[in-house]
């Protein structure tokens, strides 16, 4: 059968040594920091950017001349290029990948703020904000894939926690209630999930979708049935307070964006900090990855590995509940048909692409906040570019960032495998 | 799990049936899938029409005394669920009144075959959304990006209708090609970042498909594109020769795009069974480790194989705008790349599955329509129809468990054994 | 509760007596509740069904722009006598079914069809109200920076963005001052967009960025999305004021009502209710005229000050008269690419 | 066993503990009933520390409901058992960095911990050298000394009969019988397989050819980057088989994917009969005539969703008859199959059986068939009969044997002595990375066993037990 000789292997392709990843990475970097230096330096105005520290135009800033900023950033992020291209600091490969970012973004910006200004704690908590449903999002895809269960319903969760928030916080008249209603609306989701994935074994990520469209169905259903024939009596919930902390609350950009903000932020905030915690150093976090990585072993140990997976996808209803309450009563005052408009899949996103870690999935929608509210400044201020372009910033950004600086991630072992003893 | 699945396998259990009655019945749910997907459809109807019931005031009202005089309630819920499902079925499959207007003379035969040629017009484009993430599916990829491929696709279809003239089979053919091509190349990216760089397909896919909705809203308003004598986005029409021909005439909807998908499913389905591309794709799908120590080239089978479904997904785009709207718009593409994911679902990712399931969903929409219109009841409510009928059919279990029809327990791993490891 | 209902205990279909009136009408894809001209035109089919009692309304939601054309069709085959589709992304659609039906009388908004006699056409020249707008928004605003941004970059959006542009710029020719328009740039035909119309967060988040840019008067061109806006303008307590479309937002927005400057109203609403009040007369309705909504006509307006009449200078409210009188004598020209041909 | 421990559940019967029926429906009645396992396929959690996988399960926590982990306290009492049965454990190394000799103490200590009165181990010398394995037969003795009972599953006679006082024999789920530990192993492997087995593989004396395999100088690194394989010369020649005996983990895996092209080389070369092939493609390289049995046939070897007829063809499937480049003929492919499944005796239902549903020994078998089934230069066979039945374990040396007087150059890596010993013609014996020495097989276990643990004795490899002998690391603390 084999027809095949030997000699279709005298051409010998000798391995490639030399392209490291570290050296491939250092090409880059080298590359947009000339690009930075030349372009963004040549049509950067010599006009000061300002980078205020307040909400507007007012107060201290950060003032440098736009041209030698965008080449000044520039340069340093060709240096950084420069070393991993040599192989000189490649024990610093992640420092200097971060710096070299850093520097691209700074003189990026220094090119466009030159003769504005960028009132930085508005672009904080801009991206805060927009991040704040993405984090919440996202931790909930940790509690739930870190104990094995693939959650792809993190939309249908926002979506059912969003018409729960608007719904029963109309009829209580209490903002307090309707983050109530939230949790309930994210729990139902959950629950469904649990029963279809972990009791009836449907594929994961099947249960996942299917949910998805139910709650858009579903919510859809009863807006038009419900909310939209009398909006008074059921679609104005009232507004979550914003909570300021006396003291920590002057620091200075910090302070306003972090210490002086809605309720769900502290959330959010706590919620990253308790499950990295919880993950690593408390015997339910040990559990919850024991059944995530490796659920016989769990089992053999006497861990109920089914008991773990449900609990966990119920707490991660909740948050992503929680999260789908920003969407009513925080970003605006009233629910819509479908107005989640794919945010759970952006977390879902942000979750893998922060490696199924709390810390890395909080950056990871950070990240995609910052893009977000950046595109908004720039079509703001009046950018020459198109806006549908600068609209696609944040996903082309997320895009080069994860085939670039992330790469292959791995998933928790036992992650979508439904577990049947034996 | 495979110990045991084997062990509950049905010849294991048939061993434990004692009567003849059981014996059958058992061999009647062993043979799931069929049974199973009728009852889904039934449960989901059933809870569709609950739904029905509860939203309607005035029925509700019938409900109140409902212990004084039950017929009432009875019979107004009968009325108005019967009546939406009347509709439904009048809309997407055949309106008796139709025919009998045929017959009599009082309208023309096209009446009569409206609702069919709206169920298959609807059916064509999740066809090819459907193909393009089942395709993926068995690839072990999972491709969110049905949606961005379409759109690129129609985007790519429309501008070679609009732009590139040509005489008639020649135009529609050079346009199809384009929307072919255009989703192929959005589905060779995450393809490409995947087999090269390890980015996973889940993100890139869902972020392409962002992307692909911003630059159709850029390219409709470009000169050139953009129809100058209307104030809106909308591109100039596709050029007629360009267009997808109709199959019964120009009253009906229907066209070539539904030939093109059943031709599609065929090809797919040859692909997948007959081809070494075919094998290579299920071998990687089914074990990437095994592939790659056989000789296969993991790499080169995640390209290619997001390359053929970017493909299928832009066909569906091109049969859109080619098929039914002519024209560019904002929304042209819909939302067929995301029930494209549904439909593959439902179809167990098996093309004619993914046929079937498609034929269903536009049977649904179609008939929607004409219930939303003369029933007056919501089409989120065909949202919530098919979302039920998927979750029923992927938890065979679970219908099970409602009809009380064998222990739960066995039925649950046959699921597992049916989702076809 | 939905016109649809009444449809339901009518036993759905079938022909309805002759005195009945049957006023059906087809959503685009943004739905009946759009906070803009679904939700407007759906207005005035109800009120004229309020003043003619033998009008019967009802209404189907399209999901996709594929349901155009079969919702046209049912509505034909349900016999309605007026058959409203609303939005120009339909003009195609309607085109089509009106020829194949030309004894079935249609109206469309937003769009004419020369082809077709029996399409009653109800278009708006917005841009002249946005232009007042725009005169307002300069006038009123302290800080002398003005915003707007939009749902999607398209032609019936971007004809407010125009005439509010360029009702600054006559404010700043006039006064010599230099308010300046953040979000919307004619000359490019560039600017700020959400890029949905219902997606409230991001309407925020652009307010956000207008507001620290210190803009304190935003017009949101965006349906749904504008009331991101709107919510966040009440949260600041007054730091910035809102000028809505479409309707009038103390009616469609009541709840925000207190952060209204005012409205450019498309007054999609009369124009509807007329047309089909007219035809339920048994009038006919001439297509070859249609209706085009100017300031002349009150087609398009702008709204009352409401709560905010006290705030407004009166020599700021008799300039805008003076120069809506101007723009209807043709003395002030207001062009943008989206006007209605 | 799965069913004692309530991994599984009985169909009927019942079990009786201490003279009490007992029903185990979990792992955790298991344990309260005093029942430890040690599960042939481990049981731990590879991204985790010995000691969190020690402790999985009965966590030491502080902070009541909280459960914030006491590690300290953990790591201790790891310490201590190790200490106490003398099972050498790094507390704080990551599970899947440890060698499978290690991972196996592990096992055991995870099982002492809690403090049991009924042990089970299943086979848990699979991947011992001699020296560990006599080591554990110590550790056995002790605790039946401290009044534990255990029961030991092996497929090693010569294991069993050191070390157990009844010996039971099950088939195919059933007891065959059971036997006082001085029966004759062959009574024994004959009870095992339900007919005599020859126990010795005879086989003539090789002829070898000119060098078929080169290496030279071969480093390659595995998935984290640390040195696997340094520096590894050897050479095979046709119609001879080299063993490479050594325990897991020294680099056996590496050395052959290194081989295969399945892993990047690092520095040195391979060649195929003269021909360099570092760095090519897998395909080519199989096409160039070598057969390869991967060590773990669940992950690397097959696809257990495919039929047995595709299995069969998984690497030449676009081989002329079964397909051209383009197309794929299934009825050839069956065909095909048929005929090998006969010839290889593959037990199965059909040859459109989905392997996943086969027993281990009869998918080795289909692996065996696929890669025997076309002209070889070079047979790599790894691991090729673990935990396959006696049976199939006879069946498959023979055919190597075969293939090898066919003239084809055989590389044979074995963590099983005794296998490496009863089909080698020259044995190279692996320690962290390196060969240690390449001894005739006809050298004591003793002599082995001591390399294999990387003693070297004397000054050529060709250990003569005289001479000095220096004792090197501990392989854990690799
Ligand atoms: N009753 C059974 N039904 C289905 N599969 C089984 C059954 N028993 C064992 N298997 C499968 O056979 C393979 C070997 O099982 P297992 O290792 O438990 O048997 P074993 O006797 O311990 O074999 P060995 O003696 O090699 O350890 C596993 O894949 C297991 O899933
Ligand atoms: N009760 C059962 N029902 C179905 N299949 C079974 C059953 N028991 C065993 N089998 C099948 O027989 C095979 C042999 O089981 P197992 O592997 O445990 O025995 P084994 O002696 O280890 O096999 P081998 O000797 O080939 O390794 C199992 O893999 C399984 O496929
Ligand atoms: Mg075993
Ligand atoms: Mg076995």
């Amino acid at each position: 059968m084999s027809t095949a000789t030997v000699d279709d292997l005298t051409a010998v392709a000798e391995v490639r040594k030399f392209w490291t990843r570290d050296r491939k990475a250092g090409l880059v970097f080298t590359v947009l920091g000339v690009v930075a230096m030349g372009w963004f330096g040549a049509l950067a105005p010599a006009e000061t950017a300002r980078f205020t520290l307040s909400e507007d135009a007012s107060g201290a800033a950060l003032e440098i001349n736009g041209q030698l900023g965008a080449v000044l950033f520039g340069a340093i992020a060709a240096a950084a290029g420069v070393g991993l291209l040599t192989g000189a600091a490649r024990r610093w490969l992640g420092q200097l990948m971060g710096l070299g970012i850093v520097c691209f973004v700074l003189s990026f910006l220094c090119w466009q703020v030159a003769g504005k200004f960028m009132p930085l704690v508005d672009t904080a908590a801009g991206s805060l904000e927009l991040a704040l449903p993405l984090i919440l999002g996202a931790m909930a895809g940790v509690l739930c894939e870190r104990s094995g269960v693939v959650n792809v319903a993190i939309e249908g969760q926002f979506l059912m926690g969003a018409f729960g928030a608007a719904l029963v916080g109309t009829l209580a008249a209490n903002a307090w209630f309707g983050l109530l209603g939230a949790l309930v609306g994210g729990l139902i989701i959950a629950a469904l999930l649990a029963v279809l994935s972990i009791r009836y074994l449907v594929d994961q990520v099947v249960a996942g979708i299917v949910l998805n469209l139910l709650a858009l169905g579903l919510t859809g259903f009863l807006y038009e049935r419900l909310m939209q024939t009398d909006a008074a009596k059921y679609n104005e919930p009232p507004q979550l307070p914003t909570w300021r902390i006396p003291g920590l609350a002057e620091i200075p950009v910090l302070g306003p964006v972090v210490f002086d903000t809605n309720p769900l932020v502290y959330l959010a905030l706590a919620l990253v900090v308790i499950i990295h915690f919880g993950l690593s150093r408390t015997r339910w976090g040990l559990r919850t990855r024991a059944v995530g990585e490796h659920p016989t072993a769990a089992d053999t140990v006497g861990i109920r590995v089914l008991g773990t997976r449900w609990r966990n996808v119920l707490v991660a209803g909740l948050v992503a509940g929680a999260g789908g309450a920003y969407f009513t009563e925080v970003a605006t005052g009233s629910f819509n048909k479908n107005m989640t408009s794919g945010a759970g899949f952006i977390a879902l996103a942000a979750l893998i692409f922060g490696r199924w870690t709390p810390v890395g999935a909080f950056g990871a929608a950070l990240f995609f906040g910052f893009a977000n509210k950046l595109a908004t400044y720039l079509s703001a201020t009046g950018s020459s570019v198109p806006s549908q372009f600068l609209n696609m910033l944040p996903y082309v950004a997320t895009i080069i960032a994860v085939a670039g600086l992330v790469g292959r991630v791995r998933a928790p072992a036992a992650d979508g495998k439904p577990y049947v003893k034996g | 799990m495979t110990a045991t699945e084997q062990r509950e396998t049905p010849e294991a259990t048939l061993a434990r049936e004692e009567t003849f009655l059981q014996h059958f019945l058992h061999s009647l749910w062993a043979a799931n899938t069929v049974t199973v997907t009728v009852l889904s459809i039934v449960l989901a109807v059933i809870v569709g029409g609950i739904l029905i019931i509860v939203s309607d005031e005035d029925v509700l009202n019938t409900y109140s005394y409902f212990t004084a005089r039950p017929s009432d309630a009875l019979n107004a819920s009968w009325d108005v669920v019967s009546d939406a499902y009347a509709n439904l079925f009048k809309g997407s499959i055949v309106d008796p009144a139709a025919v009998q207007g045929w017959i009599d003379g009082s309208n023309g035969w096209q009446a009569v075959f409206s609702p069919i040629s709206e169920t298959l017009t609807y059916a064509a484009p999740l066809v090819f959304t459907g193909l393009a993430v089942a395709l993926a599916f068995r690839g072990g990829l999972f491709n969110i990006g049905g949606q961005g491929q379409a759109v690129i696709g129609a985007i790519t279809a429309a501008v070679a209708g609009i732009l590139i003239p040509l005489p008639i089979v020649l135009a529609v053919t050079v346009a199809v090609v384009a929307g072919a091509a255009g989703g192929a190349v959005w589905g060779f990216v995450p393809g490409v970042l995947k087999a090269r760089t390890g980015a996973h397909e889940v993100i890139t896919t869902i972020m392409l498909n962002y992307t692909a909705g911003l630059f159709l809203t850029w390219i409709v308003l470009q000169r050139g594109v953009h129809d100058p004598d209307r104030t809106d986005a909308i591109s100039k029409p596709v050029d007629s020769a360009a267009r997808l021909p109709h199959l019964l005439g120009d009253g009906l909807r229907m066209n070539l795009g539904i030939v093109l998908a059943v031709a599609a499913t065929w090809v797919v389905a040859w692909l997948l069974n007959r081809t070494t591309f075919g094998f290579e794709l299920r071998a990687v799908g089914a074990n990437p480790d095994a592939a790659r120590t056989a000789g296969m080239s993991v790499t080169r089978t995640y390209t290619l194989l997001m390359v053929v479904a970017g493909a299928l997904a832009g066909l569906g785009g091109a049969t859109q705008v080619l098929g039914t709207a002519y024209a560019l718009t904002p929304a042209v593409a819909g939302n067929i790349g995301f029930d494209g994911l549904l439909v593959a679902l439902l179809g167990r990712n098996r093309p004619w599955g993914v046929l079937l399931a498609a034929l269903l969903f536009g049977a649904l929409r179609a008939g929607g329509n004409r219930m939303q219109s003369f029933s007056g009841i919501s089409l989120e409510l065909v949202t919530v129809l098919q979302a039920l009928i998927v979750i029923f059919i992927a938890a065979p279990a679970l219908v099970k468990a409602i009809f009380r029809l064998r222990a739960a327990r066995a039925a649950r791993l046959q699921t597992s054994v049916a989702k076809g490891w | 509760g939905d016109a649809p209902d009444e449809n339901n205990n009518a036993g759905g279909g079938g022909a309805k007596p002759a005195s009945k009136y049957t006023a059906c009408m087809v959503t685009d894809i943004g739905g009946i509740d759009d906070k803009s001209f679904n939700a407007s035109a759906w207005a005035g089919i109800q009120e004229a069904a309020k003043e003619q009692t033998n009008i019967d309304p009802k209404y189907v939601a399209s999901s996709s722009e594929q349901d155009y054309e079969p919702n046209l069709n049912q509505f034909v085959n349900q016999k309605c006598n007026f058959i409203l589709a609303v939005g120009g992304l339909m003009a195609d659609a309607t085109k089509k079914v009106a020829l194949a039906h030309p004894d079935q009388q249609f109206g469309i908004v937003d769009s004419v069809i020369p082809e077709a006699s029996n399409v009653f056409p109800m278009q708006f020249d917005t841009a002249q109200a946005a232009f007042l707008a725009g005169y307002l928004a300069a006038g009123y605003s302290k800080t002398g920076k003005v915003a707007t941004y939009g749902g999607l970059p398209i032609p019936p959006v971007t004809i407010f963005m125009d005439g509010f542009a360029d009702g600054v710029a006559y404010y700043n020719q006039q006064k010599g001052k230099n308010v300046q328009v953040l979000g919307w740039d004619k000359a490019k035909q560039n600017g700020s967009f959400a890029q949905s119309f219902t997606e409230q967060a991001k309407g925020k988040a652009i307010s956000d960025t207008f507001v620290a840019q210190g803009a304190d008067v935003i017009m949101p061109v965006a349906g749904g999305t504008g009331l991101g806006t709107a919510a966040a303008a009440q949260q600041s307590g007054g730091k910035y004021s809102v000028i809505w479309v479409d309707q009038d937002g103390c009616n469609s927005a009541a709840q925000y009502c207190s952060t209204f400057l005012s409205t450019v109203v498309k007054n999609i609403k009369d124009a509807v209710k007329e047309a089909v009040v007219k035809g339920a007369k048994g009038e006919k309705l001439d297509a070859s005229a249609g209706f085009i909504g100017t300031l002349a006509n009150n087609g398009v307006s702008l709204a009352p000050f409401h709560e905010f009449d006290s705030k407004v200078p009166a020599e700021l409210k008799s300039e805008l008269d003076q120069v809506k009188q101007d723009i209807i004598s043709g003395k002030i020209k207001v062009t943008s690419p989206a006007q209605p041909k | 066993m799965n069913v004692l421990y309530g991994l599984l559940q009985p169909d009927e019967g019942e079990i009786i503990v201490d003279g009490v029926p007992v029903t185990i429906r979990s792992p955790r009645d298991a344990i309260n009933a005093g029942i430890g396992m040690v599960h042939q396929h481990f049981m731990l959690v590879p991204v985790f520390t010995v000691t969190d996988n020690v402790m999985l399960g009965h966590e030491p926590a502080r902070g009541g409901p909280l459960g914030w982990l006491d590690r300290r306290r953990a790591r201790r009492e790891v310490v201590e058992i190790s200490s106490r049965y003398g099972l050498r454990v790094e507390p704080d190394a990551v599970v899947e960095d440890l060698p499978v000799g290690v991972q196996q103490r592990v096992e055991i200590v995870k099982a002492l911990t809690r403090e049991v009165n009924l042990l089970i181990l299943d086979e848990p010398t699979a991947v011992l050298t001699p020296q560990e394995t006599d080591e554990l037969l110590n550790v056995m003795r002790t605790l039946k000394d401290s009044g534990k009972s255990i029961v030991f599953i092996t497929h090693k006679l010569k294991e069993v009969k050191a070390i157990a006082d009844r010996i039971t024999v099950i088939r195919r789920g059933r007891v065959v019988g059971t036997a006082p530990p001085d029966t004759s192993e062959e009574d024994l492997a004959a009870m095992m397989v339900g007919r005599s087995v020859i126990l010795q593989v005879e086989k003539g004396p090789s002829r070898p050819g000119e060098p078929v395999l080169q290496v030279a100088g071969l480093v390659v690194n595995d998935e984290r980057g640390q040195r696997a394989v340094a520096g590894v010369d050897l050479e095979v020649r046709a119609g001879e088989v080299l063993g490479i005996a050594g325990v897991q983990g020294n680099g056996q895996t590496e050395l052959v994917e290194a081989i295969m092209g399945l892993r990047p080389v690092v520095a040195g070369t391979v060649a195929l009969s003269g021909v360099p092939i570092t760095g090519r493609r897998t395909k080519d390289i199989l096409r160039a005539g070598v057969g390869y049995v991967p060590e773990d046939r669940s992950v690397d070897g097959l696809v257990k969703e495919f039929t047995v007829a595709e299995n069969l063809v998984l690497d030449i499937y676009d081989r002329p008859p079964y397909g051209n480049g383009l197309l794929l003929r299934p009825e050839s492919i069956v065909a095909s199959a048929k005929e090998r499944i006969g010839q290889f005796d593959v037990r199965t239902p059909s040859a459109e059986a989905a392997v996943g549903t086969l027993s281990g020994g009869n998918q080795q078998k289909v692996i065996v068939a696929r890669e025997m089934s076309r002209p070889l230069k070079l047979f790599v066979a790894a691991q090729p009969t673990r935990g396959v039945d006696v049976g199939s374990i006879e069946f498959i040396h023979n055919r190597v044997i075969h293939e090898r007087d066919a003239g084809t150059a055989v590389l044979l890596v074995s963590s099983e002595l005794d296998e490496v010993q009863s089909l080698a013609d020259r044995i190279a014996v692996m320690y962290r990375g390196k060969i240690l020495a390449v001894v005739p097989p006809d050298t004591p276990r003793e002599e082995i066993g001591l390399l294999m643990a990387g003693v070297t004795a004397g000054v050529d490899g060709r250990g003569t037990s005289d001479g000095k002998v220096e004792a090197a690391p501990e392989p854990e603390s690799a």
